[in-house]
């Protein structure tokens, strides 16, 4: 028990990578009896209830009020290049580790019956990919968040393209490729910190934390905190995905299968997310600074934008994959306002985000699953045969449509509510998607379960199964504990959030927030004394 | 226990809604009967517990008339911190009273209604839930808590409008109301944001003290700019909820709804929630005479629209949404001119005679077989008299004749619009013409329902149906005999002199200004009210003669067939929103898609792509293959390089 | 050579520390004169003797190259040859690509109906070759062990000699290597002039000593002519052109050997050289450009590499991206994998590692291409058909494990974690980050990415197409072939996931130049 | 008889040397194009002999000898090659020798 407390993230981390690799004993070919079959989809199962369990154990551990990261260890990894396995966790992490841990046993339950050609490999690389973004998450050394970062593409290459749709291998190949160019570009901006923090320092080091030293100059298009910024940025805004670098997205949800299109939506957009929250702010406060304005103009761009392309897509699934891109442009814009409530707000979204998504995705797979298409229009008066169905739906889609006690809302809310503070006029543009969220939101379920029965194949549909009811049992009650008790996200989150809002403003940014509003700059000062206690 | 009048309509929401998805999604026939029985016995608890509270609330001294009760943080960051905080003061006790009260004679009325649906343990717990969401918005001690029974009772509001979902209109117009809703919502929302942003609280009794602070440092102590801004960001919320100009088109067809759905919630109370957010934030509007103006000018404005064109309906439901817009009108006059009490007194009453009217047509539309057009009707008189009778009431109440309830709340609006200070001569006039075209298009739909002969059988005979109108069970009749009563006796809360209300809402709304003093003394004051009963008369008086002989009024239609077509067709609002908003957002919303996200950044990005491939297929062809050209390029290479580096050395 | 003026026999003869410095190269040598007995005395017909002898022989020069790594650098032959951990550890990368070539060779060469036992006999010839080349102080050793290893080669890439392509790509490889041999003699030559010796550490030494003033045309022009013969080999653009057709005519696993073998021998040599001209750095293991040659010689070196660096990676994505032979596909990609070596070259006289990411680089890409050219050699038809894309499509059901590991390889060279692909970019390019050579790196990520596109098709026919032929052909994968692509396998894990050792093992062998 | 002065030898070494290249780049015959081969390497062996002759050291005059040898060695590869290609082209043209391409 120790040991496991000494080592617990490390566990977590390669626990689904050991599980998986143990599971390809199993004998489940495509001749093998429904046995082996079965036996294969428990295995998977059991291995990410298991990582569910103990990442429960991190937050029990967790304590707020205690050092920045908690539970770290770190061993040298390439000590000639200061290189480090170096994990810990802090709030921005814990709450993600916790989403990836939680939807995970969805995601696998979902494909029980969807999946049935090389199920072994499936469950293994759904596993495999678990393993890479809890330690994306927990990772604490630049390197070692890279190497994770990187190796997710690939199980997420192959489930789209192995099992994903008609146009599967397209959709795959403009993931992989689209993510990567990010990537390599941001590895040249790890390179060249790690050189300076060398400069600067005297030794090789890649800990976020001693990143966060660096002294960069900033403040002009060709500083280097802008251009450094601008690296890092490309990566984390594809994969957001910021407007205008969304157009991998509704490709890849439309061909990945169900439980792809659910950890993509909910999980690795957030990687995005958590990147700008970990690297780029906290490293490149002049960056964020010169950038602050463009990035939250095209944030609240994103939100009209995606809620429009939204409102006209024929296809679910490219819907839902719209409305993230409206929804993922809450967090930047939140995230660039730069003061704590909007952070909160912006984070707390992320996850609200991959609650409401990931459970819409799930909802459109089962109909797929029935009626084998996903054009709107192929639908319509589904309430009639699939009642409870319809009450999930329903939940699912006013939580998606951030209505006041669902999830969806605090984060909106709380989004709104700072980044008026920071750019009124932005906050603004940014409210119109409240009314264009409802719309598009209002307009599909109105379409799909609403009105007479159109076509005959709709009238024999079976309502939810209980393992469907299963699946979404927990999202549903999800929506509703975060809608009405936010503080417990919160409570965890304070801190961490206190940290990164006086990092990634950065001492130098004092007066301009002066400007912006004296109530954040008395916070900042008080935030940044308590720091340097 | 303040929490307990908001829990048990949420405990019937649970129950019914689980017997709901449990059992009869199943498709389980079970009558209405028990879930109809548990929605009434929640709200029918919730009435009587508010009941007690308004009696310990009255038996507090004036001053520190307030219930509180904190249930729990609902989220804390920074400087924010939003308490779920429950708070009972002499206005919210009246709203609390006639929602709960109303809502239970509602409930039961809708047993009998609802008696042959299919899933009457939806329909309850819809209402049950939407009876929460509107307790917990008067309750509300912070704005965001208002804010989410706002947007519950819109919720609750789609859902019921969309309740027979099959037919594509009801579920469109649910629709419509949720999205013309949100747009009012943004507005609160910003008037949320920039009161923290200038406040740094969202909590309205902090709030008000902190305002009344900032009015003793002075003038100088507060911005009324912004003050006015917030005023009117809120009151795009009301206008949104409560449908006034510009936002008033969901809800005439919100009666696509059943009609107990229209009786609570489309006229007795969701709408009303406006006039009281504009109450409630009294201290604010008192600040700004900017902000009144715009609420008054609204208010009058919407009022004498929507009688303009309750006058050409013929949908008796339709008729009575766009009097209920009106009678929305008035109160926002009576708000705008600064008498909130006569306001909220409006709003007590006109949910006495409104709710009465609607169920009243519920049970006309129910005994004539779903059949609403009033001109199909006729000399109902007799056939339904119990209704008869109630209408009878509810509609001289609505048209202000002494001593009907109505008379005296609208007659109170009237004369505040001429003698406050804020008001004015013109309101005045135009109010009363309001109320003349009021008394006229009800007694119009009361005579054309219920007198003169009646004109279904040769209408609404269809082949081989045996068409007989029946009087509506007891349990429908009863409540709307309750309603009729009420609305009879309603008005004594508010008269004149001896005003009770506003001397109980003073603690919340402040001393009225004095009057009489303000405007010619107390004679003025009866001289104006005779005068507006006349008024109210007059419109009887035509709409009876007009109506006594049909052939006459259809003469007039023709030869003002223009006018009327125009009214008619509700002065085409839907037609120029589709026109100017939607179908040019839809249309550019489709360019963008096509036009732009695929168009120009995908096609961009693959672009890359595609050019990269291009170079490699033109590269290649410089391997022709051929040893010369290889040993050629070698030796290019070999007399380049060397002749650089010589050139360095040189 | 200067030491034949005055004929010292003492030195000629060898102490025993020389005889153990020494014993990887006689080992191979013993191995190669057996070998060429058996095969030249027709008494045993099967290949196993050749093969066997083969094994040992290439075994035992590994475990001794790799005992070797801890001892001192030895000067041999007075000074014309080093045994040093560079050379040693470069030995390693000869030895074990050579006997992971014969090994997979051997069931290929039976499909092929070309069983000879003179084939291992070449392979053994060109690796004592490579070996010689990379522990050369001498140029004019080092051109002999060049045309040592070449000659063999010419003769291995030709050895499907009733193969009209086969003879091609001999006769091509062969004018154009003679040629650019010649011009790299003519170098020497020009370098003997100007220093009075061919001896690399002399040509220093007179480096050192005309510190200052700068160097005469004669020098620069034969240093450059000198390296000008390597970078040829290396395929560098514009000396690239050979590099295609040979590698497509010539039998799979000899591709495999040369991609690997031979461009790491060719790289070994030409640091050497390229450092005693003072191209390089100036000083065994010290950085920074420096005393000997004028800076703006060494300026011009470096735009020439820098241009010559971008174009080979450029051109050799660029079209690599439009191949549908997955042999000539993985030529054009060895391409522009000389080129990321090169930038390493580039950035290697100023950054901290010096030339030590070079090292991990060839070996890094030794292990994954090697393994992925075994993949090809067992998967190949007669006369080298079926590497086409298309015939890879639903391999992943016919050969789950084949696919498997070729998807490793593939990600390798696409340089995804964690394999080694991407730790050995990643140390390189870092260098070159520190080198201050920003926009080279950018652009050589940006042709990385590039080359991600066309692995990963690969990937796409093996995972997510179905096979196109009706009957799937399973081919039987020799026992041989199954435990080299396992070795590689692990070995490419290996470098990926702890690159700690090797990182130190290339920076001690590149100190100990 | 008077000295033949270095440069002069050492021009015409190198012109001989490019005038083997130029050989290779315009004959198309092959056993031509090996012959030009030979003739660069023999002014490469010129040019170490003078250059050993003017710095009095007998470096160069050795390298000469494992020059030559190796030449041999590659022609006689050379010719091999020659032969095996002539087994399956029927000619020794270098046009000829174009399948590999692009």
């Amino acid at each position: 028990m120790a040991w496991l407390d000494s080592h617990l993230l490390t566990v977590i981390v390669f626990l689904p990578l050991a599980w998986a690799i143990l599971g390809l004993a199993i004998p489940a070919g495509t001749r093998a009896n429904g046995f082996g079959r079965a036996l294969v989809k428990i295995w998977a199962f059991l291995g990410a209830i298991l990582t569910l369990a103990l990442s429960a154990m991190i937050y029990m551990r967790y304590a707020p009020a205690g050092p920045e990261f908690q539970l770290v260890e770190n061993v040298a990894w390439i000590s000639a290049l200061g290189i480090s396995y170096h994990v810990g966790v802090d709030g921005l992490s814990l709450w993600l580790v916790l989403l990836t841990t939680f939807l995970m046993p969805v995601a696998i339950l979902s494909g029980f019956n969807a999946i049935e050609e090389r199920i072994k490999e499936y469950y293994f690389l759904l596993l495999v990919l678990e393993s890479a973004i809890l330690g994306t998450f927990l990772a604490l050394d630049i390197f070692l968040f890279y190497v994770f970062w990187e190796a997710m593409l690939v199980p997420m290459y192959f489930l789209i393209g192995v099992w994903g749709g008609r146009e599967k291998i397209y959709a795959a190949m403009k993931f992989f490729v689209y993510t990567m160019l990010g990537s390599l570009i941001m590895l040249v901006g790890i390179f060249y910190l790690a050189y300076q923090h060398k400069i600067q320092f005297g030794a090789y080091s890649m800990d976020f934390v001693s990143l966060y030293k660096l002294q960069l100059n900033g403040g002009t298009f060709l500083a280097t905190q802008s251009v450094l910024f601008l690296a890092f940025a490309l990566a984390f805004a594809i994969k957001v995905p910021l407007f205008p670098l969304h157009t991998w997205l509704p490709d890849a949800h439309v061909q990945a299968p169900t439980a792809g299109s659910v950890i993509l939506a909910s999980i690795l957009l957030k990687m995005g997310g958590y990147g700008f929250m970990r690297i780029a702010f906290p490293i490149l406060p002049l960056g964020v600074a010169y950038y602050q304005v463009t990035f939250m103009i095209l944030g609240s761009v994103a939100i009209v934008y995606g809620a429009w392309v939204a409102m006209v897509q024929p296809d679910i699934k490219k819907l839902v994959a719209y409305s993230s891109v409206s929804h993922m442009g809450y967090v930047i814009l939140g995230l660039f306002s730069l003061n704590a409530i909007a952070a909160t707000g912006a984070y707390f979204q992320m996850l609200s985000h991959g609650i409401s998504t990931g459970a819409l995705f799930l909802l459109v797979g089962m109909i797929y699953e029935r009626r084998h298409t996903r054009e709107i229009g192929d639908f319509g008066g589904l309430s009639r045969v699939m009642p409870v169905f319809a009450i999930a739906f329903m939940i699912i889609v006013l939580s998606s449509m951030a209505l006041p006690g669902t999830n969806g809302f605090v984060g909106e809310f709380l989004v709104l509510l700072g980044s008026w503070r920071t750019s009124p006029a932005l906050a603004g543009v940014a409210a119109l998607g409240v009314i264009f969220g409802a719309v598009y939101m209002l307009w599909m379920f109105q379409r799909v379960m609403y009105g007479p029965i159109t076509q005959k194949e709709n009238e024999g549909l079976s309502d939810l199964s209980a393992r469907e009811a299963l699946v979404l049992a927990p999202l549903i009650v999800a929506v509703f504990v975060m809608g009405i008790f936010p503080n417990v996200v919160l409570d965890k989150l304070e801190p961490s959030i206190d940290r990164f809002v006086a990092r990634s403003r950065g001492e130098v940014r004092i007066e301009t927030a002066e400007a912006l509003n004296p109530r954040d700059s008395a916070e900042l000062s008080a935030i940044l004394k308590e720091k340097e206690e | 226990m303040l929490f307990l009048v908001a829990l048990f309509p949420l405990i019937g929401f649970l129950a019914n809604g689980l017997w709901h998805a449990l059992v009869q999604a199943r498709s389980v026939r079970s009558g209405s009967l028990i879930p109809g029985l548990v929605g009434s016995a929640a709200i029918g608890t919730s009435f009587l517990a508010s009941l007690l509270l308004f009696v310990r609330l009255k038996g507090m001294p004036v001053g520190q008339r307030v219930i509180e009760d904190v249930l729990f943080n609902w989220l804390t960051i920074g400087n924010l911190s939003i308490d779920v905080a429950f708070r009972l003061d002499p206005l919210s006790s009246i709203f609390l009273l006639f929602i709960t009260g109303v809502a239970t004679l509602i409930h039961l009325y809708s047993i009998g209604y609802m008696e042959d649906d299919e899933t009457p343990a939806k329909f309850f717990a819809y209402l049950n839930l939407f009876c929460f969401s509107m307790i917990v918005l008067v309750l509300g001690g912070s704005l965001p808590l208002t804010f989410l029974g706002w947007e519950g009772v819109g919720l609750c509001s789609y859902l019921l409008i969309a309740y027979w979902y099959s037919d594509p209109e009801k579920a469109s117009a649910g629709k419509k109301a949720f999205i013309v809703n949100r747009i009012g919502d943004v507005g609160f929302m910003i008037g949320m944001f920039i009161i923290f942003a200038k406040f740094g609280t969202l909590d309205i009794a902090a709030l008000r003290t902190l305002v009344q602070q900032a009015q003793e440092a002075g003038a100088a102590g507060i911005d009324i700019g912004m003050i006015t801004t917030v005023c009117i960001c809120l009151f795009v919320g009301c206008i949104g909820k409560s449908a006034q100009i510009p936002l008033f088109v969901w809800l005439p067809d919100a009666m696509a709804g059943p009609t107990p759905v229209s009786a609570l919630i489309h006229a007795a109370t969701m709408v009303t929630s406006g006039v009281y957010l504009v109450a409630r934030m009294n201290f604010l509007y008192d600040l700004s005479s900017t902000a009144l103006h715009v609420v008054a000018i609204t208010g009058l404005a919407t009022a004498l629209f929507a009688a303009s064109i309750a006058v050409a309906q013929t949908d008796i439901k339709k008729i009575l949404a766009y009097s209920t817009i009106s009678q929305l009108g008035f109160m926002f006059l009576g708000c705008g001119v600064g008498a909130y009490a006569a306001g909220v007194g409006h709003v007590v009453t006109h949910a006495f005679f409104k709710a009465l009217l609607f169920l009243g047509a519920g049970n006309v539309i129910h005994g004539m077989h779903q059949q609403q057009d009033i001109t199909k009707m006729g000399g109902l008189k007799t056939k339904m008299p119990k209704t008869f009778l109630a209408f009878a009431a509810g509609a001289l109440a609505i048209s202000g004749i002494p001593p009907f309830s109505g008379f005296f709340t609208k007659d109170e609006i009237v004369w505040r619009a001429y003698s406050s200070p804020e008001g004015s001569v013109w309101f005045w006039a135009l109010a009363l013409f309001t109320s003349v075209l009021t008394a006229f298009y009800m007694t119009r739909l009361f005579s054309l329902t219920f007198l003169g002969k009646p004109r279904f059988q040769k209408s609404a005979q269809t082949p081989g149906e045996s068409f007989r109108v029946h009087e509506a069970p007891a349990v429908m009749v009863i409540p709307i005999q309750i309603l009729a009563v009420l609305s009879v006796i309603g008005g004594f809360i508010a008269i004149p002199h001896l005003n009770w209300l506003e001397h109980w809402l003073s603690p919340v709304l402040g001393q009225p200004h004095d009057a009489a003093a303000a405007a010619g003394g107390s004679g003025m004051e009866w001289l104006l009210m005779l005068v507006s009963t006349a008024a109210a008369a007059l419109g009887i008086f035509i709409g009876l003669k007009m109506y006594a002989n049909l052939a006459r009024v259809d003469r007039i239609k023709e030869r003002w067939d223009w006018v009327t077509g125009v009214l008619r067709n509700k002065w085409y609002v839907d037609e120029v929103y589709g026109f100017v908003l939607i179908r040019p957002i839809y249309r550019l919303s489709l360019a963008l898609w096509r036009g732009f996200d695929i168009a120009v950044i995908d096609r961009a990005v693959l672009g890359f792509g595609k050019a990269t491939e291009w170079t490699g297929q033109t590269a290649r062809l410089i391997q022709t293959g051929s040893i010369q050209v290889y040993a050629f390029v070698i030796l290019i290479g070999i007399l380049v390089t060397a002749g650089y580096l010589l050139y360095g050395v040189a | 050579m200067e030491a034949l003026k005055t004929i010292r026999p003492e030195l000629l003869a060898l102490a025993p520390d020389q005889l153990r410095a020494l014993s990887p190269y006689l080992f191979v040598f013993a191995g190669t004169l057996l070998a060429i007995l058996f095969s030249a005395s027709r008494v045993v017909k099967s290949k196993w003797p050749v093969f066997l002898i083969f094994a040992l022989s290439t075994i035992t020069g590994t475990v001794a190259a790799l005992a070797l790594l801890r001892e001192p650098p030895t000067l041999l032959f007075n000074g014309m040859m080093s045994s040093d951990a560079y050379a040693n550890s470069f030995c390693v990368i000869f030895l074990v690509s050579a006997l992971v070539t014969a090994a997979s060779s051997l069931k290929y060469l039976d499909n092929e109906v070309l069983q000879q036992p003179e084939y291992y006999v070449l392979i053994l010839f060109s690796a004592l070759g490579m070996m010689l080349m990379a522990s050369a102080l001498d140029l004019v050793v080092m051109f002999i062990a060049l045309e040592l290893m070449s000659l063999a080669v010419y003769t291995l890439v030709g050895f499907r000699r009733n193969d009209r392509r086969s003879n091609e790509a001999a006769m091509k490889y062969f004018i154009l290597g003679s040629a650019a041999s010649a011009v790299l003699l003519y170098g020497v030559a020009l370098l003997y002039g100007a220093t009075g010796s061919t001896g690399i550490r002399a040509i220093f030494a007179y480096l050192q000593a005309s510190s200052g003033q700068g160097v005469t045309p004669v020098f620069a022009i034969g240093a450059w002519f000198a390296v000008l013969g390597f970078l040829f080999k290396i395929a560098v653009v514009p000396f690239h052109m050979w590099m295609p057709d040979v590698y497509e005519g010539a039998p799979v696993p000899v591709t495999g050997f040369m991609t690997t073998g031979l461009k790491a021998a060719a790289f070994a040599a030409f640091l050497r050289v390229f450092i005693a001209t003072g191209y390089g750095a100036t000083g065994y293991g010290a950085t920074g450009y420096g005393s000997g040659i004028s800076a703006v010689i060494q300026n011009h070196i470096h735009d020439i590499l820098w241009v010559s660096a971008v174009l080979t990676m450029v051109i050799g994505n660029v079209i690599a991206l439009t191949q549908t032979n997955l042999k000539r596909m993985l030529a054009y990609s060895s391409i522009a994998h000389s080129g990321y070596i090169l930038v390493g070259m580039i950035a290697g006289p100023l950054s901290e590692q010096g030339y030590a990411p070079v090292f991990m680089y060839l070996a890094a890409y030794a292990a994954m291409n090697l393994g992925a050219f075994v993949i090809l050699t067992s998967l190949a038809a007669r006369n080298d058909g079926r590497l086409n894309l298309h015939d890879f499509s639903g391999l992943s059901r016919r050969h789950p494990w084949l696919a498997f590991s070729m998807a490793i390889f593939m990600f390798s060279l696409a340089g995804i974690p964690p394999t080694a692909g991407f730790s050995a970019k990643y140390v390189l390019f870092y260098s070159a980050i520190q080198a201050n050579e920003i926009l080279l790196v950018v652009i050589s990520v940006l042709c990385s990415l590039i080359s991600v596109y066309y692995y990963l098709r690969v990937l796409v026919y093996m995972y997510m197409r179905d096979t196109l032929d009706e009957v799937p052909v399973r081919r039987r994968v020799s026992v041989w072939s199954a435990a080299a692509i396992a070795a590689m396998v692990i070995l490419t894990l290996q470098i990926g996931v702890l690159p700690a050792r090797i990182v130190a093992a290339a920076k001690k062998a590149v100190t100990s130049l | 008889m008077n000295q033949v002065e270095p440069w002069v030898v050492l021009s015409f070494c190198s012109i001989i040397f490019f005038i083997g290249f130029t050989g290779l780049l315009i004959r198309r015959n092959v056993l031509v194009v090996l012959m030009c081969i030979e003739l660069m390497l023999n002014a490469v062996n010129l040019t170490f002999v003078t250059y050993a002759k003017q710095l009095q050291n007998l470096g160069g005059q050795v390298a000469v000898f494992f020059i030559i040898t190796v030449a041999a060695a590659e022609t006689a590869v050379g010719l091999g090659l020659v032969v095996a290609m002539f087994r399956t082209l029927r000619s020794v043209d270098t046009d000829q020798i174009q399948l590999l391409r692009e």
